[in-house]
């Protein structure tokens, strides 16, 4: 019998690693039922992507770089999108995620004005597959109806697999190697090739993304390390650390409160 | 009160009443039109709510459109009937006598108008009782009393019914009229209304104690309505534009532009339509343009403010904005026409008494100050969400859809009906207030001239 | 003098009618104050404490580091935000033709001259306001443009047009004062003796009362108070936001400087009701200064107090839901940490208790509710002043180039120099209207002559009623 | 015995407050003399009884009960199912105001208008003599007294110059 621990999960994007590949939007398309992003959808500007791939160049030619940036729902501490949410449809739960209530929520659309990093989405349309796709949908997560608000949950479903059969029947540790032995990593994380994103649980020692956070909080949030957080300024406390590409060139919006 | 005619009770029963006793030609084609657009509005909801709100013009990160615009802009006019008839009352401006009713009666219905926008802007209306109401038992998961959007329902359900309970004692007495004055069906209906009004001295004694009292109560209200309305943006901190302090006293000034501009331009509709030249005179028209004159300098000076502050932390995120605002196509021309439509225009239109009281030109003041401040409410929530954050990747624009479009005219036909409707059962001008007036009625005599004067009662 | 039927629903004396003799008798009556020499010994002495506090505190500190003289800011402020709107709120009752405003208009007028003092005050301030363009090197939080409402630092900003925007509000002000009382001089001339004479004669020799002279005196008012209309917030919006609001590096507040105008209007409305309640007790002008007045005004009172708090929490609430360290650490500054208690006082005066008291009819109908209030809203503004300008002056010299203020400061006590110059610059103030009380006529007569047509009794069927007849 | 009302209608308001004097000689006692008009004439001007009302008390019952419910409701439904938003307290003060607020105004007003058809004694059964006439401008002089004595109530209120006069 193990002590339970609180979990408090979090992630690491390791922006040197990126290669800006949409792996993981893929993956994440695929794991959490996704919409499919129809060209009208996009045109639209309606696409569904738990987990964008952000994409700006820096410089002027020859030497231009490439900057990219892999933005998913930050599971703020104190996230702007809960307290507006007439109905509760979206609260903290106590592992530090920001969950999102399908069925209770009524589509104000205010929790999506209220989201820094623009990463709800909203169900226009009533979402549709093709006959071919009906039977690669996940059992595991709900398929959402028009007229509702739905984020990244960090893929949830699998957190609690792993809970249940780590925790519950193994009575092992839940940790990220536990976690990535039984493919319990979220479908990004899993799917990214080159490892450049890394999840675990901010509150467990073992766990390698904690010592990032540990780096952060140490040093108030003006950390000299790579470690930083987008929009931080804002006050969200946001569970995803970004790890800053160290080169002469300066990540745009970091100083644009200046 | 020079223009002023005294008139005999009787001939001022006729007058007022003719829009209840007689059919204008008029009035049942301008019925059916309504009507029409409202119906077909109300088809294009049935069909968004049937399709999801996929067929309006939103997108990422353009979530409220025209559907809030319009909210905002109908319950800024809600903001005019308390305005005078509160205000006036207590300050026992004699030139509110044929104002009041007709203000109040359109707030109660552009409140009416304002309410299903919100519930129709909705991704799931079906569901949006358990937003409102804290009934939800069942799951043991009420309202969000930490939301916004939880203080509007409060706040406007409690304006509407002040405001019905409002106009509805100071019916009672017309009611009685109407009893006294109206045959078969008519009769049971507005004896039951009236219900057995005397008109005895402690009657009239609580009347006008319940007036004062009322609109005393009221005026609160009427200021936290359009704060807590304004708080849906304000609160909003992600939002940089919106996310500002002095945006509560904002609207609430502007909404009494916009309000009272309305209420002036029913007035002459009125006066023109049912021949009430003797009721509605030159001199309410342009005292009610004097009093515009310094609600929109005020309004001006909290907008003036809200720029000012917008750029004043030089926060690259918020240049952004304003640059938009003011620099970017269409937004600009939107801004220019705004700012014109209404302050600049409608100031220079009431600046001389000659053509405050011509009611051709105050009609177009008035019409001027409310497409401005339609647009007004446009400008301040659009761009805001265009480029919310300093994320530039998404960035969008928002086009509304021809489906928006119509709902939005729906909303204004839909209030026109509703006031035709009216007009048709109860009196829009307090006949008893009127007649009060000229009892009150005297004249100074100064040497060779004779001065306009009132008996007062303290 | 007429006496009104003493219904329950008619208060005695709510309105007076002098009659004749009684107007015969105001000229000479209102250019002779009565006596005031205490008065004047206290409020000189006030001021030389000032005086005393202000070198002290100059020769300990110099006038380079504004960071030792926020309670003098405070007490500027206090008496700029109490004086400067009174002419203004004379101007606007006569716009609106309110007839119980009469009595009132020239004490209010009066203030005017107290524009000069603010003035003077306000010189040393002017010294005193950072550079805005950043003199060290840029570090790593801060700006090389302190945060102000000059987005750029343009010519001669913001000293040059501050002080040319002071200047010009005495200016205007003390031209209404010498307008609306020129017809007032010249019917007092022969009450007059010595100087006193030799100036009316000098000021007010020139008028015949002819109509095109009433026409234009009245049409130069209304012009001027527009104009000082136009100014007015605009003035007020360079203080507070210069002297207050950018000092506190990040606080970004839309509302502030309407706040600090419609505290402008309720102080300086309180302060003339006080003034007019003096005259009505013990200066002998219950024959002209009935009820009315304080009952019309005290609903404005009223009604200014609750706007006073509404403003405030929309202030609050906006800066609660925001998320930013700056907005907490503000709103733990002035409100919740290190101001608490100023801020409660501050509530207390400015909204709580004269609400409190302005609620009842009948206090209300009293003469004594409005100005009791009144008291407390000086109090208030006094103790809103504090908070926000010493607070501001406080907030951490070497943070003002910052993006925001990262760390909440102490609240700050008053030195014996600080409570000398507070004391010595409301004595100065209080001094110098008393002056203008001795120059000036303090009543207005022609408004009460003209007040005395408009206004009598009717009788109508069996009552007798007010008549208020208005020239259109 | 029963209460008979006999109304008498004048043209002037001067002739009605004479009626009214009139009426009063006769022995009745000026709690039973209403003058009906159809606006409000200004207090005294027919020199009748003063009207004691005391409306000022609802609007602060009803305030305070709205006030009370306002706690209750923004308290109670947070306390219910405590989720944290935004890392706000459960029980956050500034919005909950807002909501009080609401509650208070609505409560004070709604009372107020239960107050208004309290105080004027409406709904009311309309028993006593009434003439349509009245809203068209006439005034009413109604005299309540007790049956037998209508006659001599009546006769004076024609000789004081009635245009009409009715018993009921």
């Amino acid at each position: 019998m193990v002590v339970k621990i609180e979990h408090k999960w979090g992630m690491v994007v390791d922006l040197d690693k990126c290669t800006g590949c949409q792996g993981c939007v893929v993956a994440c398309q695929a794991e959490n039922n996704l919409p499919i992003n129809t060209k009208d959808l996009f045109m639209q500007k309606r696409a569904f992507e738990w987990i964008r791939i952000e994409r700006y160049w820096e410089g002027d030619f020859p030497n231009v770089k490439a900057r990219y940036l892999p933005v998913m729902c930050q599971h703020c501490g104190n996230a702007p999108c809960e307290p507006v949410c007439p109905v509760y449809a979206t609260y903290h739960n106590d592992q530090g995620l920001n969950v999102q209530v399908y069925n209770r929520c009524v589509g104000t659309r205010y929790c999506i004005n209220n989201c820094t990093y623009q990463v709800r989405f909203f169900n226009f349309w009533e979402p549709t597959w093709p006959e071919r796709l009906q039977n690669q949908l996940n059992p595991d997560v709900t398929v959402r109806t028009r007229g509702i608000t739905e984020k990244c949950t960090f893929c949830v479903q699998r957190i609690r697999r792993a809970e249940i059969t780590v925790e519950r029947r193994e009575r092992t540790k839940l940790n990220d190697k536990t976690m990535a032995a039984r493919n319990f990593m979220p479908a990004c994380v899993q799917a990214c090739p080159t490892n450049a994103l890394m999840f675990g649980d901010q509150n467990n020692k073992e766990d390698k993304i904690h010592g990032y956070f540990e780096e952060l909080h140490g040093h108030d949030g003006h950390s000299d390390s790579r470690g930083y957080r987008i929009l931080e300024e804002i006050g969200t406390d946001p569970s995803v650390i970004y790890l800053k590409k160290v080169d002469q060139f300066k990540m745009e919006h970091s100083e644009s409160h200046g | 009160m020079q223009e002023g005619r005294i008139l005999p009770p009787e001939q001022i029963n006729k007058d007022l009443l003719n829009s209840i006793m007689s059919t204008p030609k008029w009035y049942w084609p301008a019925v059916g039109i309504c009507s029409f657009i409202v119906l077909i509005a109300a088809t294009v909801v049935a069909y968004m709510i049937n399709k999801g709100l996929g067929i309006t013009g939103l997108n990422r990160p353009v979530m409220w459109g025209f559907f809030i615009t319009n909210f905002v802009f109908w319950i800024g006019i809600s903001h005019a009937g308390v305005m005078l008839s509160a205000i006036l009352r207590l300050a026992k401006a004699e030139w509110r006598r044929p104002a009041s009713r007709a203000a109040e009666v359109l707030t109660i219905f552009s409140l009416m108008t304002a309410m299903t926008m919100p519930i129709i802007h909705t991704g799931r209306p079906w569901r949006s009782l358990y937003w409102f109401f804290p009934y939800d038992f069942a799951r043991g998961i009420f309202p969000n009393i930490r939301s916004p959007l939880v203080w509007d329902p409060s706040a406007i359900l409690t304006y509407l019914t002040s405001s019905v309970l409002f106009v509805f004692i100071a019916l009672i007495p017309d009611f009685a009229i109407l009893r006294d004055n109206t045959t078969g069906l008519k009769k049971i209906i507005y004896t039951k209304l009236a219900m057995g009004w005397q008109g005895n001295a402690r009657q009239w004694k609580l009347q006008i104690v319940a007036g004062i009292l009322l609109s005393a109560l009221i005026l609160p209200v009427f200021v936290s309505v359009h704060s807590i309305v304004s708080w849906d943006f304000g609160m909003a901190v992600s939002v940089k534009a919106w996310h500002s302090t002095v945006f509560a006293p904002y609207f609430v000034v502007g909404a009494v532009h916009s309000g009272v501009s309305a209420v002036i331009f029913v007035l002459i509709l009125l006066r023109q339509a049912y021949g009430w030249h003797d009721y509605i005179r030159r001199e309410h028209v342009e005292a009610l343009c004097r009093l515009l004159i310094v609600v929109s300098t005020g309004w001006f000076y909290y907008f003036v403010m809200e720029i000012i502050f917008g750029i004043y932390g030089r926060e690259a995120d918020e240049v952004a904005i304003r640059t938009l605002q003011f620099t970017i196509y269409p937004w600009n021309y939107i801004m220019i026409i705004f700012i014109v439509t209404t302050y600049f225009l409608p100031i220079f239109l009431w600046s001389r008494k000659v053509w405050r009281r011509n009611l051709l030109i105050v009609s177009i003041a008035c019409i001027s100050v409310n497409i401005g401040m339609w647009l007004e409410r446009y400008i301040l929530f659009i761009p805001g969400q265009i480029n919310k954050q300093v994320f530039t990747f998404t960035w969008a624009n928002y086009t509304p859809s021809l489906f928006e479009g119509i709902i939005v005219l729906g909303t204004f036909a839909l209030v026109t009906l509703l006031l035709l409707l009216f007009s048709k059962v109860m009196p829009l001008i307090p006949l008893y207030d009127i007649k009060e007036g000229d009892i009150l009625k005297t004249e100074v005599q100064i040497g060779r001239r004779t001065v306009p004067a009132t008996f007062r009662e303290d | 003098m007429a006496e009104l039927k003493t219904l329950n629903h008619h208060y005695k004396d709510m309105w007076v009618f002098p009659d004749a003799e009684d107007l015969a008798g105001l000229p000479a009556k209102a250019t002779s104050l009565g006596k005031t020499r205490l008065l004047l010994w206290v409020t000189l002495i006030l001021t030389v404490l000032g005086v005393v506090g202000f070198v002290m505190r100059a020769s300990a500190d110099g006038l380079s580091n504004y960071e030792p003289w926020g309670y003098y800011m405070a007490a500027f402020s206090f008496v700029f935000m109490v004086t400067a709107p009174a002419p203004l709120v004379s101007v606007a009752f006569r716009l609106i033709r309110s007839h119980w405003r009469r009595p009132l208009t020239r004490i209010a007028e009066i203030f005017a001259l107290v524009g000069i003092v603010n003035f003077v005050l306000y010189i040393p301030l002017m010294l005193m306001i950072p550079e805005i363009a950043n003199p060290n090197e840029i570090g790593h939080h801060s700006l090389d443009i302190r945060r102000t409402l000059w987005i750029q630092v343009p010519w001669g900003a913001p000293h040059f047009w501050e002080t040319a925007a002071m200047f010009s509000l005495p200016l205007m002000s003390c031209l209404i004062l010498l307008l609306s009382s020129t017809p007032d001089m010249s019917a007092s001339i022969q009450y007059v003796t010595g100087a006193k004479k030799k100036l009316y004669i000098f000021l007010a020799g020139y008028w015949k009362g002819s109509k095109r002279q009433w026409l234009v005196m009245q049409a130069a008012i209304g012009a001027l108070g527009g104009l000082y209309f136009l100014t007015l917030p605009f003035v007020q919006f360079l203080i507070s936001t210069d002297l207050g609001m950018s000092l506190i590096a990040g606080w970004k507040d839309s509302i502030f400087p309407a706040i600090y105008t419609l505290m402008g209007f309720q102080t300086s409305l309180a302060a003339i009701l006080i003034v007019l309640y003096v005259f009505r007790k013990w200066g002998g002008y219950e024959r002209f200064i009935g009820a009315s007045p304080f009952w019309s005004a005290s609903k404005i009172l009223l009604g200014l107090s609750l706007l006073w708090i509404y403003h405030m929490f929309a202030f609050f609430i906006t800066f609660w839901y925001g998320r930013m360290e700056v907005e907490q650490n503000i709103l733990n500054y002035l409100f919740v940490d290190s101001w608490f208690w100023i801020f409660i006082l501050n509530a207390l005066g400015s909204w709580l208790i004269p609400f409190g008291i302005l609620v009842w009819n009948p206090v209300r109908r009293a003469d004594w509710g409005a100005p009791l209030a009144g008291v407390f809203v000086l109090f208030g503004a006094l103790m809103f002043n504090v908070r926000t300008f010493v607070g501001a002056f406080n907030a951490g010299r070497e943070q003002i180039y910052d993006i925001s203020i990262t760390v909440v400061p102490p609240a700050v006590a008053p030195d014996i120099w600080d409570l000398f110059m507070l004391i010595g610059v409301i004595g100065l103030a209080g001094l110098v209207y008393l002056i203008g009380l001795k120059i000036f006529p303090v009543m207005n007569i022609w408004e009460i002559k003209e007040g005395a047509m408009y206004q009598k009794m009717g009788r109508l069927f069996r009552g007798n009623y007010l008549v208020l007849a208005k020239p259109e | 015995m029963a209460i008979k009302t006999v109304l008498g209608l004048f043209q002037d308001a001067n002739q009605a407050a004479d009626a009214g004097d009139a009426v009063k000689e006769t022995g009745v006692s000026e709690n039973d003399i209403d003058f009906l008009t159809d606006c409000p004439y200004p207090e005294g001007a027919f020199g009748e009884r003063e009207e004691h009302i005391k409306l000022f008390l609802f609007p602060f019952i009803g305030g305070l009960l709205g006030f009370v419910g306002g706690i209750m409701v923004t308290s109670m439904t947070q306390m219910a199912y405590p989720l944290i938003t935004g890392g706000k307290p459960i029980l956050s003060l500034p919005p909950m105001a807002v909501v009080m607020y609401e509650g208070t105004m609505l409560g004070a007003i709604l009372f107020t208008v239960l107050g208004v058809l309290f105080e004027s004694r409406l709904p009311h059964k309309m028993t006593e003599a009434y003439d349509e006439r009245v809203s068209q401008g006439l005034i009413g002089v109604l005299v309540s007294t007790e049956e037998g004595k209508e006659q001599e109530i009546n006769d004076v209120l024609s000789k004081s110059g009635a245009v009409d006069t009715k018993i009921a």
